[in-house]
């Protein structure tokens, strides 16, 4: 079962995409896991995370620490420290 | 009830707080926020990009919080995303109450929990080509900080 | 500069605010509060007086006091006199800065100045034909007393 | 010399007009001297001073405690607490 991974900012534009749909191994269990995983992807992945305290998470649309769980079939998103308002 | 409205167009700040008070009479105060682009530095414009789904979301959620922390008579958040040049406004957010005192604290609750609390990411434009993206501040980190409970 | 006025007509809050911003770059905040006149226990109408000359100066000294404390770019009083009906708006004040901070304490200091600083009286109509002066509230000798400094 | 004497609001209807310029004897060197001095004056002033403490003051548009001098040519004006806003 596959899960949705979204990029914005300059995570975004570091990965060279938005959104993409992968399966990762069983072996991904939480945030911090994808992420390492996700680095290993392509130059372009590695940039954005190469300094992973630098990137922050949501899983189903709520922020959530490194060690949150992630599971099939989630929404889970990568992006710097928010900046709005 | 809030108003969330994430959107490109420009907002009208005295139209969104006289909606706030028409057809009533128990509303005693609205105290009103307007973030604005600053031209610091040479910034040409700010590109606003946000998280569909998550930011509305985000929103209810904050505007939710400060109804259960204030008696409010409604209050609304607007947030404007895309390509904003210097002196025009980026964000508005309103609390009205039958006391100014909840209005007031209620209002400041709901800019510094947006600052650290929904998905937007600022981009500067410079007027010799540059980019850079906004960093987080430490500063607003602290000033939601001062909302959370014992 | 700040802008004060005493006036029986309405305001407009957003044409206010948007003075406060026009024409420059920078203004990172502007924080508004508006009182509005309340329908409590069949209240008909508050009838507001006020001490002229000595208004416009207690005013201003409220303003000035501000622009001392915090950076502002601009701030802006107006307060009404004369009848006003329940769900009309009586005060507006704003503080507008570079920083979001600025204004919003400014602002909350001003309404909570004026509040106690300023030499307005309001008087109650009743539905019924009774009229009261309304009594001032020890809660805002508190909300004002908690600017006052060292 | 005389003093201009304002009154605002609930003592201005219990004195039953708003302005009045009046000359105070020596005496009178204080806001709660004059207080005491204009009491006497009708029974309308006698109601509007009944409870001094409720009472406050201005001299030349500035708010003053009852031990604020007052001279000729001062304008002195007589109120109840604010409540504007």
């Amino acid at each position: 079962m596959a899960m949705q991974i979204l990029y914005f900012a300059w995570v975004r534009q570091k990965v060279g995409h938005g959104a993409e749909t992968l399966e990762p191994p069983a072996e991904v269990t939480d945030v911090a896991g994808l992420m390492r995983w996700l680095a290993a992807r392509s130059p372009g992945h590695a940039a954005a995370f190469a300094q992973p305290g630098q990137v922050r998470a949501a899983v189903n649309q709520e922020f959530c620490p490194p060690d949150h769980p992630v599971r099939p079939n989630d929404e889970v998103a990568f992006f710097p420290p928010v900046t709005g308002g | 009830m809030a108003t969330i409205r994430v959107q490109e167009a420009p907002f009208d700040a005295g139209a969104e707080q006289a909606a706030l008070a028409a057809g009533r009479a128990d509303v005693g105060g609205i105290a009103a926020f307007t973030g604005l682009c600053r031209a610091d530095d040479g910034i040409a414009a700010l590109v606003l990009e946000h998280y569909p789904g998550m930011t509305e979301r985000a929103l209810a959620g904050i505007a939710a919080e400060a109804e259960a922390r204030w008696p409010l008579t409604g209050c609304t958040i607007i947030h404007r995303v895309g390509r904003i040049t210097p002196g025009e406004p980026i964000v508005l957010v309103l609390a009205a109450s039958a006391h100014r005192t909840a209005a007031l604290e209620a209002c400041a609750f709901l800019i510094d929990w947006l600052k650290t609390g929904a998905p937007f990411w600022k981009r500067e434009e410079f007027s010799d080509g540059r980019e850079r993206w906004v960093e987080a501040k430490a500063s607003d980190d602290a000033a939601a900080g001062r909302w959370r409970k014992g």
